[in-house]
C-alpha cells in the first residue's frame, strides 16, 4: 500500500487538525508553509473551548502518497489559469473574430431548399453541407404543433449568412414518423447520411445563441457519443453573469415595466400574496433597475444594444400555427429568424468585453464552456420507464377517482329522508333536486287521453300459455308495437333535456351531461380532489374536528360547544349545522384517543421538507427580502412589538365570551357564524393569516402521514385515496416534463465501435442520449439551471416515476464516473470564516465541525442543531442551509410551526431565537465616530466588548441621545458584527463581501451582477447578496473541477466526456477500461480544487479530511447511491432485476490508489 | 339521525362478512344451494353456478379473452383436447378416464390369475387417457405449427381457456377448475421483460373491474417456492377477509419442458432471428372460479344506515363493474298490474334483448312485493338498474330508473332507455 | 378471361372436396395438423383447433347462446359440474375419473387375495365420480332451485354449454364433445308445441349463417329411434358432402326422469298452476364441433379461373358468414416496409381490437410475398376485407380494401375504414 511509512509524520496544525499527507503538500503548495500566530491560536482555542469542542478526541486518517502531475506556473493558481487558457484559446479566437466582425447583409430572399444554404455577399446562394466558419450566431425555430423537429434555422458567421430547411417543411405528407433520427436534426460538422466530418478531423468551433442549449438540442452532431469539439456560448448567461436579476428582482422589474406607478401596487400585491408582512421593505432605490433586465432576447438586446424594440409577433406562429401556416409565411418567419440571429450577434458583441472584465479569470470561461456540451446516454429502458411510470400513474389516478366516486355515489342515499341534515360534513351543500319537466298539454286533449285509456287485469290464472303461433312470430310483437306507441310521447319532452333532474345538485355538477363522445363515462367522473366537495364527502377531521370550508377564510374546522349563537331551528332559512352530530364525532375521536397522545411528535421529515437546496433557496429568498432590515433599529424594534400585539386583536379573532375554551388553534374566527360551533383555520405554511385552498396539498401530507388529517367516511375508500394522491404527486407534476425530453436513437453505424463490438450490445436494443438544456449560468449566481435533471429529486419507494435519474443508463462499454463534492457549501462557508477569523484551518467552532465533527458524536453541526432545538437531524439539516443561506429568525420560526403544528407561536419563536443565538450569534454594533463623540460627549457610560455594544445598550444610547439632543437622527452606528455564535465569524466575512463596493467571488474573483452591486441597491437584497458568496464559489468550484478533469483526461488520454453536473455533484461518461483511471483523475481534481480555495484565501493547507471525495461512483446509471436498487411503484422490482443494473463500486481514495498503483497512466 | 361506518378489519367482522357474503351467493343464485358445492366454491373449484353466477363467469371469461387476445402482443386462441393418450406422462397424481364396462370386464374374469389380473389392469390404466391438469402441455405441443404460422418470428403468445381437473390429494374427490392459460413464447433475452409485462398487464386486468383495486396485488414467487424448471414467478393475489389467495400465476420456465415436449428435437424449435437457440415460455395461468369469488367479494359493499325508528339497517350491495354484472336492469311494475303495463314491459324486454342487455323479468313476478324489498334484493343481486312501469307511464312514456350506486331514482322517457343503458355500460369501461 | 363453375355433386368431385375441405382446414390453421386430430374433426368430436377454428367455434357458440337465453321465452343459463358423484347412475357406457395412483396402490398390495382386489377395485370404480355424457342430468337437478327463482312458474329453460364425454363405443378412445344444451320445462300440456317451436327456432338459426340454407334440414325422428323415455323427436341435420349428419336434436321427453332425478318427491317438483302436475321435459341437445364443420363446408366455395396463360387455376373461398368468420380483416403492408408503415399498421391494429375486430396483423410478415399469393391465403382463410397500407397512405392518408367476397379493391380513407368494418359486421347479422 502507499500510505506513507516513509513519510515523516502526520501533518496536524495548532488546533490538532490532520493537514495533507507532506508530499502532497510539497507537490501542490510548491513548499509555501503555513504560518500561525500565537494569538490566533489562542483565540482559536477559546473560541472552541467556549463551543464545547476544544479537545474532542478526532482519529487520524492514513496517510496519502501520491505523485501529481506535472504542474504549469509558479503556483497552483497559475497552473490553472495556464489550463484554461489553454483550453478556451480556440473558442476565444473564435469569439473575438465574431465579435469584430462587421455582418454581411441580410439576404432578402431566402431559398426553399432542403438543408443549408449560404449566401455570398452579393445575394448568390450555393447548397451546402454544413457552414464551415469556426464561429456562428445559430438560431432555431421549431413548429411546435408539429412535433419536435426543428423546422428552420438561420446562421450568421463574420463572412457569410446561412439558412437551414427541414424537409418537413419542404416537402408535403400526410403523416411522418414521431421518431426522430439524425437525418432529421441540423448538421454542423458532417455531410448528409455521415456521422464522421470530412477529413476525419473535428474542428473546434463556436456556436453562440441565445438560450444556445435549445438550439444545441437540435443539431446532429451534438448526439454523437464521440467527437465533436464544438463548443456553445449563451448570451443569456453571459446576460445572467453581467447583470442578472435575483427571483424577486425579476417580479418586480416586470411589474415596473408595466408603468412605475402600476409596477408599485404590482409589488404590494405581490408581497401580500406571499404572505409577507405589510410593513416589509419599501424598495427605495430602484437604480439597478436601468441597468438590468429579465432573460428574454428581446429586453436583452434593448439593454445591451437599444434602438427599436425586437419584433417577435412571428414567435406565434412557430407557437400555435401549423406547418401549412410556416410554409405560407416562409420568407416572413425566415427573416424572423435571421432578425433573431443579427440581434443575437448585437449583443453577444456588447456582452463580450464585460464579460471578461466582470469575470477576468479563465477557469470561469472555459468551465462555463464545458458545462455546455452535458450529454445524458439513454436506452431501451427510457421508453420503458415512460411507459411504466404513465401506466401506473394512469391506473392510480383511476382507482382514486374510482374511490371518489364512490364517496359521491354513497352520499347521495342520504337523499332519502333527507338524512343529509344529520351529516357533520354534507349538512350544507346543495341538496335540492329538479323537477322533472314536461310540455303543457292542452287539457281537453289530456281529458281524451285518460278516456280512451282502458286497463286490462291480468288474468287470476296465468298457466303457461305454450309458445308463440307461427304468425305471431313472423309479424312485429304486439308488445313491440305498445312500446313504439309510448314512444311518440317523446314530443312532450323539451328540446334540451335536464341533466340528472332526480338528483341533488352537487352531485349533478360531477357529473359530466351523457353524450356520443367516445370520452363520456357515467357517474360523478368530473370529482377530483381539488374539488371543494371532496374532503367533506371524505369526511375529513383535524384533530378529531370536522374539516369546513369558508368562503373567506377557507378551509377549517368546526369545533362544537359554542353556546352563544344557537338560533331555534325554525328561524334559520339556509341549512343548519348539526352540532349534535359533530359533537358526537369527536367524542367519537376522543375515545379512541383516549391514551395520550405524546406531547411532541417529530414525525420523519416527509419527503417534501427534504427541500432540494434549490427549493430552500426559494423559500430563503422569499423571507430574505423583508427581513433584512427588521432589527435597524430600535424604532424598528418597537414597531415590530407593536404588531405582535396588533396581532392578537386580529380583526377576525373571536370575542372573549365566545371564545373556545378547550380548543387552542388557528381562530376561532368569529365571522363564520355557525350555530354551535367555533371555526378554526387549518394553519398555513407561510403563516396562518393565509387561507388553506385544499387540505390536499404536499403541505399536509405529513399531517397525513401522522394522523391528524384523517378521513372519516367511507374509511377505505378515503383513505386509499390520500395515499394515491401522495403516489402520484412527483409524476404528476413531472411527466409533461420528462416526456418530452428528446430522445434521439442512434442507428449501429453511428455509435462507437467500443459500443456496437461490444458482447453486450444488443442488435434489438437502442442506444441514444439526451440533450438536456442546461442554461449554464442561469441564476444569478452563476449556477446551471434546467428544469427537469438538475432539480429531479432521488428514488423514493411510494413515488411513481422518481427512479427518473437511474434510466440515464451507460450504453455497453461505457460506465459513469462521478462523485459529491462532500458539503461543498458548508466548507466553503466555513473557510471564507476561517480565513477572516483566524486564518486557520478548523479555528471556527463553525468550521471545526464541519472539518472534524461525527455524527456518531454529536459533534457535526446537524446533530448539534438537532439537539439544541430538539428536532430530528432531517429537519436541523433545512434549518442548517436555509441560515447559510441567509434566512433569519422569522424563516427558522415559520419552519418550525410547520414541523409541529402543535408547537406554540411563542414557543417556536423562542425555539428560533434559542437557535440563532448558538449559531448566527447576536448582533452588535460598532459606534461610529458620530456615534464615539456624542457617547463621549454626553458621557454615557458604556459596555463595550471587542469594541462593540449590544443592541439594548445601542437603544439606550439612542433614547438618551435624542433626549439630549434636538436633532433628528444621529448616525451613530458604522458596522454591525455578529458575536457569540458558533457562525458568527463566517457571517461577518460574508456579510462584508456582501457589503463591499465591488462584491467578487474571493477565489476566482468574480463579481456580483451590476443588479446587485450596492452602487445600484445600497442596502437591498442583502440575503440575496449573502447567498451569492457561498453560491458563486460554489460555482467557482465546479468550473475549477471542469478545467482540472479535461485537462487530466486529455493529458492522460482517458476516454471520457463530460456528461452533467448537478450542484455540487458531477458525472463522467467514461470508457470502462479507463474507469478507475478516471476515478483517480476526479480524486486529484478534488484536491486541486480545495487547494486552490485555501491558495487563494491564504491558508498554505488543506486539512486531509476534505483534500479527497469521500466516494468515487463507479455506475452504469445516474442515481444517489451506487447500491439504490431505486424501487418505486412504477419499478416495483428495482433496477437490478427489472433492468439488469448490478450496483455500482463507490470507491475511497485508498482502494482507488490499490487498484490504479496512484497512476493515471495507460496500460501500468 | 345516521352514521356511516365502513366494517373494520376485526377478525369478527371478517368471519361475518364470509358468512354474509356466502349466503348471498345462495340466496342471489349465483351459486347453487347445496352444502357439498358451496364448499367447492369456498375452496376456489368450479362449482354449480347458478344463472347469475353462470353469467358472471361468462363475463369475466369473456373479457380476459378479448384482453388477452388483443393485447399489442400477438397472441392466437388455441382449443387443444382435456384428454390426453400420451403414456410418456405418467407421473403421479394422474387422473385417468377409465371406462367402468373395461374394468368390470377385466375383473369379472374368472379364469385369470391374481398376476394376470394385475397386469390387465395396470395395462387398461396404461391406454386410459389422462385428464390435464393444466393447459401448459397442450400449448407446448402447438408451438410447432403456430411457430409456422407466425413464419419461425417471436414472440407470440397461445391462449386456452376451460376446465381442468385436479387431483383430490387424499380426500378422494378430484375437482374441476376453470383456468385461463397464455403461453408465452419469447426469446431468452427478453423472457424477463416478457414476465414483468404480463405480470403487470394482468394486475391491471384484475383491477380494472375492482371495486377496492388494491386488495388485488402482485408479488414475486419466493425462491424456495419456485415450481419445476420455473426461475421466476410472480403471484396475482386476492386479500380475501379470510387472507390472501392467488388468482392467477405467472412463471418464466426456461426452456426446458419445450425442449422435453418435443423430445429434444431442437431444429422444429429454433426461431428466425434466434441463432439456434430454443425459445423461452412464459406461463399465465389463471383460475377463474377464484376470480369469480373474488369479484363477488370485492364487490359487497355492507352499509349500516338507521331508519327512521332509530333500527339499524344493513344494506348489502353487490357493487359488481357494470362490464361484469349479470343483470343490468331489472323492469318491473309499479303498482296494479295490468295487461297494457304487462306489454310495455315485455316490448321493453324484448328492445333490451336485442341490444345485448342482459334483463330481469321482474314484472312477471305477480306476488305483491313493497318496493323496499324489491329493490333490496336487486342490490343483492347487483342489479344495475331497476326500471319501473307505472300509469304514468302509459300516459306520458315516463319511467322510473333507480340506480343501484347512488340509489337515486331518476325520471327517463321510454324512447331513450335503451341508449341510456347501453352508453352507460360501454362507457363504464373507460373509468 | 375467367369462368366461373359450381362444382357439380358428382361423387368423384364429392370425394375431392372432402380432401380440399380438410387440407385447407389443416393449413389455414382452422384444426391442428396431425393425423388422429383429422380424424376426430371428420367424425365430429372435439378435436384441437388452431386459432382460426377456436375463434370460430367461440363465435358459433356465442351466437347459440345469445340466440337461446335472448329470446322471448325465459331461459336461464347454468353451469354444472362436468363430473359427478352420483353413484345411482350407474348403467353402462360409463366413464370414471380414476385416480391411477389409488388404482395403482391396489394391485400393487401383494398381501391382498385376488377376491380382495377384485372388491377394492370394485369400491374403487364404485365411488370415482363419472364423466357427464350430456347436459341433461346437471339440467335435471338444477330444476329445484330455478323454479324457486321464478316462484314456481312455468315455463322456463335452463341453457347450458361446454364440453361432454362419450364412451368409446369399442375403440378404446373416450371422446368429447362441444355440446350445447337446452332443457326446457313446461305444462305437459303445451309440451308438443313447445317441441314443435323449438325445433322451428333452431332450424331458423342455423340457416341464418350458411351460404346455402337449404344443406340444413329437419326432420321427425322415426319412432324405432326414439330414446329413453322420449315420445317425440325432432333431428336437424348438415348434408354433407357425403351424407347426412345430425347437429341438434330435441326431444319430448315426459315427466320421467325429472321425477327420478328428484327419487319421486312431487311436491319438490310442482308448479304454482300446474294442480299437483309435475313439469314436462323438452330437451335440445347439440353437437358444435360437427356445427363448426357444417359452416365450414358449407361455406367453402371452389371457382375455376384460367389465367393469362390458359391455366386453370381453382380459387378456394371461404365465404363464413361476417359474424362467424374468425379473422375479419387483414392490415398489409404494400411496398416499401419502411418503419412509418408499420407504425400505421400498429395504430390501425390497436384501433380495430379496441372496436372487437379481430384482425390479422399481415405487415408483420417479413418475407416478401406476392399480393396474389396474399389474397389467395387470405381468402382460404375467411379474412373478409385485407387492408394495403403503402407510401401513399403517409402522403394522402388513403389506403386500399379488398373485399373477399368481391375481389374488388377499394380506396378508403384511414379516417373512415374502422367504421367501415364495424357497420358491415354488424349489418351482416340482419340479413
Amino acid at each position: 500500500s502507499l500510505q506513507g511509512e516513509d513519510s515523516t509524520e502526520t501533518r496536524l496544525n495548532p488546533l490538532n487538525i490532520q493537514m495533507l499527507s507532506r508530499n502532497l503538500h510539497d507537490q501542490i503548495f510548491r513548499g509555501l508553509q503555513p504560518e500561525y500566530r500565537e494569538d490566533d491560536v489562542e483565540r482559536s482555542t477559546r473560541h472552541l473551548q467556549k463551543h464545547q469542542l476544544w479537545g474532542k478526541e478526532t482519529s487520524l486518517l492514513p496517510e496519502v502518497e501520491l505523485k501529481l502531475p506535472q504542474m504549469y506556473g509558479k503556483d497552483i493558481d497559475e497552473h490553472f489559469r495556464i489550463l484554461a487558457q489553454k483550453q478556451s484559446l480556440p473558442y476565444l479566437e473564435a469569439a473575438t473574430k465574431l465579435q469584430l466582425a462587421d455582418l454581411p447583409p441580410m439576404p432578402q430572399e431566402w431559398s426553399w431548399e432542403v438543408g443549408w444554404t449560404r449566401y455570398g455577399p452579393d445575394g448568390e446562394s450555393q447548397k451546402v453541407d454544413f457552414p464551415e466558419e469556426s464561429a456562428l450566431v445559430f438560431d432555431v425555430e421549431v413548429c411546435v404543433t408539429e412535433g419536435r423537429c426543428p423546422t428552420l434555422a438561420a446562421a450568421v458567421s463574420s463572412t457569410n449568412w446561412y439558412s437551414w430547411c427541414s424537409k418537413r417543411l419542404i416537402e408535403e405528407r400526410y403523416s411522418w414518423s414521431n421518431q426522430l433520427t439524425l437525418a432529421d436534426l441540423i448538421p454542423l460538422e458532417t455531410p448528409i447520411n455521415s456521422a464522421r466530418p470530412p477529413g476525419g478531423q473535428w474542428k473546434e468551433r463556436l456556436i453562440v445563441g441565445h438560450n444556445v442549449s435549445f438550439d444545441r438540442s437540435y443539431i446532429k452532431e451534438q448526439y454523437l457519443l464521440k467527437g465533436s469539439k464544438v463548443r456553445f456560448m449563451d448570451t443569456m448567461s453571459l446576460h445572467m453573469a453581467i447583470s442578472g436579476l435575483t427571483g424577486f428582482q425579476r417580479t418586480l422589474w416586470m411589474a415596473n415595466k408595466l408603468g412605475k406607478r402600476r409596477g408599485l401596487q404590482e409589488v404590494k400585491d405581490h408581497i401580500k400574496k406571499a404572505g409577507q408582512k405589510r410593513e416589509g421593505p419599501m424598495i427605495s432605490s430602484w437604480d439597478w433597475v436601468n441597468i438590468s433586465s429579465i432573460n428574454n432576447l428581446a429586453d436583452v438586446h434593448a439593454l445591451y444594444v437599444g434602438g427599436p424594440p425586437l419584433q417577435k409577433e412571428a414567435r406565434e406562429t412557430f407557437v400555435k400555427g401549423s406547418m401549412t401556416d410556416v410554409r405560407n409565411n416562409f420568407q416572413e418567419l425566415m427573416q424572423y429568424c435571421a432578425m433573431d440571429v443579427e440581434a443575437t450577434h448585437q449583443v453577444f458583441t456588447e456582452q463580450l468585453p464585460l464579460f471578461m472584465e466582470r469575470c477576468p479569470h479563465p477557469v470561469t470561461f472555459a468551465g462555463m464552456l464545458e458545462m455546455g456540451v452535458s450529454y445524458l446516454p439513454v436506452n431501451q429502458n427510457w421508453g420503458r420507464y415512460l411507459e411504466d411510470s404513465q401506466d401506473v400513474y394512469e391506473e392510480l389516478q383511476r382507482e382514486m377517482k374510482k374511490s371518489l366516486m364512490t364517496l359521491a355515489d354513497d352520499a347521495c342515499q342520504l337523499l332519502q329522508d333527507d338524512r343529509y341534515k344529520d351529516d357533520p360534513w354534507l349538512w350544507d351543500l346543495e341538496w335540492d333536486v329538479q323537477e322533472f319537466k314536461l310540455k303543457k298539454v292542452a287539457a281537453s286533449k289530456k281529458k281524451k287521453a285518460v278516456e280512451t285509456k282502458v286497463a286490462t287485469p291480468l288474468p287470476d290464472w296465468d298457466e303457461d300459455p305454450g309458445p308463440p303461433s307461427e304468425e305471431e312470430m313472423a309479424g312485429p310483437y304486439p308488445s313491440r308495437l305498445a312500446v313504439e306507441k309510448l314512444k311518440e310521447t317523446v314530443s312532450r319532452l323539451p328540446k334540451r333535456r335536464q341533466h340528472l333532474p332526480g338528483h341533488p345538485g352537487w352531485y349533478r355538477k360531477l357529473c359530466e351531461k351523457m353524450s356520443e363522445e367516445d370520452s363520456w363515462s357515467p357517474g360523478a367522473n368530473l370529482i377530483s380532489l381539488q374539488m371543494r366537495v371532496t374532503p367533506k364527502l371524505m369526511g375529513l377531521t383535524w384533530d378529531g374536528f370536522p374539516l369546513h370550508y369558508s368562503e373567506k377564510h377557507g378551509w377549517g374546522y368546526l369545533v362544537p360547544g359554542r353556546r352563544d349563537n344557537l338560533v331555534p331551528e325554525e328561524e334559520s332559512t339556509g341549512p343548519v349545522c348539526p352540532h349534535r352530530a359533530i359533537e358526537s364525532v369527536y367524542r367519537e375521536y376522543c375515545e379512541q384517543n383516549s391514551k395520550v397522545r405524546p406531547e411532541y411528535l417529530d414525525c420523519n421529515p416527509s419527503d417534501d421538507l427534504m427541500w432540494t437546496d434549490s427549493t430552500v433557496w426559494a423559500k430563503v429568498e422569499e423571507f430574505g427580502s423583508l427581513e433584512s432590515l427588521t432589527e435597524e433599529n430600535g424604532v424598528r424594534m418597537m414597531r415590530n412589538g407593536e404588531s405582535k400585539k396588533n396581532r392578537s386583536q386580529d380583526p377576525h379573532s373571536a370575542p372573549e365570551e365566545s371564545r373556545c375554551h378547550y380548543h387552542h388553534g388557528n381562530g376561532p374566527c368569529s365571522d363564520v357564524d355557525i350555530p354551535g360551533c367555533w371555526f378554526f383555520k387549518l394553519p398555513h405554511k407561510d403563516g396562518n393569516h393565509n387561507n388553506v385552498g385544499s387540505p390536499f396539498s404536499k403541505d399536509f401530507l405529513s399531517k397525513m402521514e401522522d394522523g391528524t388529517l384523517r378521513a372519516g367516511h367511507g374509511g377505505t375508500n378515503a383513505t386509499r385515496a390520500l395515499e394515491i394522491n401522495k403516489m402520484v404527486s412527483f409524476w404528476r407534476n413531472a411527466h409533461k416534463r420528462i416526456s418530452s425530453q428528446m430522445v434521439l436513437w442512434l442507428r449501429k453505424g453511428e455509435l462507437p465501435r467500443i459500443v456496437s463490438r461490444h458482447k453486450d450490445f444488443d442488435e434489438e436494443g437502442q442506444y441514444g442520449a439526451i440533450l438536456p438544456q442546461v442554461v449554464t449560468a442561469g441564476t444569478v449566481t452563476r449556477r446551471a439551471v434546467e428544469p427537469t435533471w438538475l432539480t429531479a429529486s432521488n428514488a423514493r419507494r411510494d413515488r411513481v416515476g422518481s427512479e427518473l435519474k437511474a434510466m440515464v443508463q451507460v450504453p455497453p462499454g461505457y460506465h459513469l464516473v462521478g462523485a459529491d463534492v462532500d458539503s461543498q457549501e458548508l466548507w466553503i462557508a466555513a473557510v471564507l470564516g476561517e480565513a477572516h477569523f483566524a486564518g486557520m484551518h478548523g479555528c471556527t467552532a463553525f468550521g471545526w465541525m464541519t472539518l472534524q465533527g461525527k455524527k456518531s458524536q454529536g459533534t457535526d453541526l446537524h446533530s448539534r442543531t438537532a439537539e439544541t432545538v430538539g428536532i430530528s437531524r432531517e429537519h436541523a439539516k433545512v434549518f442548517n442551509y436555509g441560515r447559510i443561506y441567509g434566512a433569519g429568525q422569522p424563516f427558522a420560526e415559520r419552519l418550525l410551526l410547520q414541523f409541529n403544528h402543535r408547537l406554540g407561536q411563542e414557543e417556536a419563536a423562542s425555539k428560533a431565537k434559542q437557535m440563532y443565538a448558538l449559531t448566527k450569534g447576536i448582533r452588535r454594533y460598532q459606534l461610529s465616530e458620530e456615534g464615539e463623540w456624542l457617547v463621549n460627549e454626553l458621557e454615557i457610560e458604556v459596555e463595550k466588548e471587542d469594541g462593540s455594544v449590544t443592541l439594548q445598550e445601542l437603544r439606550r444610547i439612542t433614547r438618551l441621545v435624542s433626549q439630549c439632543s434636538r436633532r433628528k437622527r444621529w448616525n451613530i452606528v458604522d458596522k454591525r458584527l455578529w458575536a457569540g455564535g458558533t457562525e458568527s465569524d463566517m457571517f461577518n466575512k460574508l456579510e462584508s463581501v456582501a457589503h463591499s463596493a465591488q462584491p467578487a467571488t474571493p477565489v476566482l474573483g468574480c463579481r456580483i451582477s451590476r443588479a446587485l452591486e450596492p452602487m445600484a441597491v445600497k442596502d437591498e437584497f442583502i440575503t440575496s447578496r449573502v447567498n451569492w458568496v457561498v453560491q458563486s464559489s460554489a460555482v467557482d468550484y465546479l468550473h475549477l473541477m471542469l478545467v482540472a478533469m479535461k485537462w487530466l483526461f486529455e493529458e492522460h488520454d482517458i476516454d471520457g466526456r463530460f456528461c452533467i453536473s448537478i450542484h455540487d455533484e458531477v458525472r463522467y461518461l467514461v470508457g470502462s477500461e479507463d474507469r478507475y483511471r478516471a476515478a483517480l483523475a476526479l480524486q486529484i481534481t478534488n484536491l486541486l480544487t480545495r487547494s486552490v480555495f485555501a491558495h487563494a484565501l491564504g491558508l498554505q493547507d488543506l486539512p486531509q479530511s476534505v483534500a479527497f471525495f469521500s466516494a468515487v461512483d463507479i455506475d452504469q446509471c445516474l442515481r444517489k447511491e451506487v447500491t439504490m436498487d431505486c424501487v418505486t411503484p412504477s419499478n416495483p422490482t428495482g433496477l437490478e432485476r427489472r433492468y439488469n443494473l448490478p450496483p455500482g463500486e463507490a470507491l475511497d481514495m485508498y482502494q482507488i490508489l490499490d487498484i490504479t498503483k496512484g497512476s493515471l497512466n495507460k496500460g501500468r | 339521525q345516521h352514521s356511516r361506518r365502513h366494517c373494520s378489519t376485526s377478525s369478527c367482522e371478517d368471519l361475518d362478512r364470509v358468512s354474509t357474503l356466502l349466503q348471498l351467493c345462495v340466496d342471489r343464485q349465483y351459486v347453487s344451494p347445496d352444502q357439498t358445492n358451496a364448499e367447492l366454491f369456498q375452496r376456489g373449484m368450479s362449482c354449480v353456478y347458478g344463472p347469475l353466477g353462470t353469467e358472471l363467469r361468462r363475463n369475466l371469461l369473456e373479457q380476459w379473452w378479448h384482453s388477452v387476445t388483443s393485447s399489442s402482443a400477438q397472441v392466437f386462441g388455441i382449443n387443444t383436447l382435456s384428454s390426453s393418450k400420451d403414456a410418456a406422462a405418467d407421473g403421479p397424481g394422474q387422473l385417468r378416464i377409465v371406462e367402468s364396462d373395461y374394468l368390470k370386464h377385466i375383473i369379472e374374469q374368472q379364469e385369470l390369475s391374481k398376476e394376470q389380473l394385475v397386469q390387465e389392469v395396470q395395462a387398461l390404466i396404461h391406454r386410459s387417457p389422462s385428464l390435464r391438469t393444466d393447459f401448459l402441455q397442450g400449448a407446448l405441443e402447438q408451438f410447432v405449427p403456430a411457430l409456422e404460422l407466425v413464419n419461425r418470428k417471436l414472440p407470440f403468445g397461445l391462449a386456452e381457456s376451460g376446465l381442468c381437473f385436479q387431483p383430490s390429494d387424499g380426500s378422494g374427490c378430484p375437482a374441476e377448475v376453470t383456468q385461463t392459460s397464455l403461453v408465452w413464447f419469447c426469446s431468452p433475452r427478453t423472457s424477463s421483460h416478457w414476465l414483468d409485462h404480463w405480470a403487470r398487464q394482468r394486475l391491471k386486468w384484475w383491477r380494472k373491474f375492482a371495486r377496492s383495486p388494491s386488495d388485488f396485488s402482485s408479488s414475486d414467487v419466493p425462491v424456495e417456492e419456485l415450481e419445476g424448471a420455473a426461475s421466476r414467478g410472480v403471484r396475482i393475489s386476492y386479500s380475501f377477509p379470510w387472507g390472501q389467495e392467488p388468482l392467477e400465476t405467472l412463471w418464466s420456465r426456461g426452456h426446458a419442458e419445450l425442449l422435453q415436449t418435443h423430445k429434444g428435437v431442437r431444429s422444429k424449435l429454433q426461431y428466425r432471428e434466434g441463432r439456434k437457440s430454443v425459445p423461452h415460455v412464459v406461463s399465465v395461468s389463471g383460475n377463474m372460479d377464484r376470480g369469480v369469488k373474488a369479484f363477488l367479494s370485492n364487490s359487497l359493499q355492507q352499509l349500516m344506515k338507521q331508519d327512521g325508528k332509530q333500527k339499524l339497517l344493513r344494506r348489502k350491495v353487490l357493487k359488481l363493474h357494470p362490464v361484469l354484472a349479470p343483470v343490468k336492469v331489472a323492469l318491473d311494475i309499479g303498482r296494479g298490474a295490468t295487461m297494457e303495463l304487462r306489454q310495455v314491459c315485455e316490448g321493453l324486454l324484448q328492445e333490451f334483448m336485442e341490444a345485448k342487455i342482459p334483463v330481469w323479468p321482474g314484472y312477471l313476478e305477480t306476488l305483491p312485493t313493497s318496493m323496499e324489498q324489491l329493490n333490496a334484493k336487486y342490490d343483492e343481486m347487483g342489479v344495475l338498474f331497476t326500471v319501473v312501469i307505472s300509469d304514468n307511464t302509459l300516459e306520458s312514456g315516463l319511467l322510473q330508473v333507480r340506480s343501484r350506486d347512488t340509489t337515486i331514482r331518476e325520471t327517463k322517457h321510454i324512447s331513450e332507455i335503451k341508449n341510456f343503458l347501453s352508453r352507460y355500460i360501454s362507457a363504464a369501461d373507460n373509468i
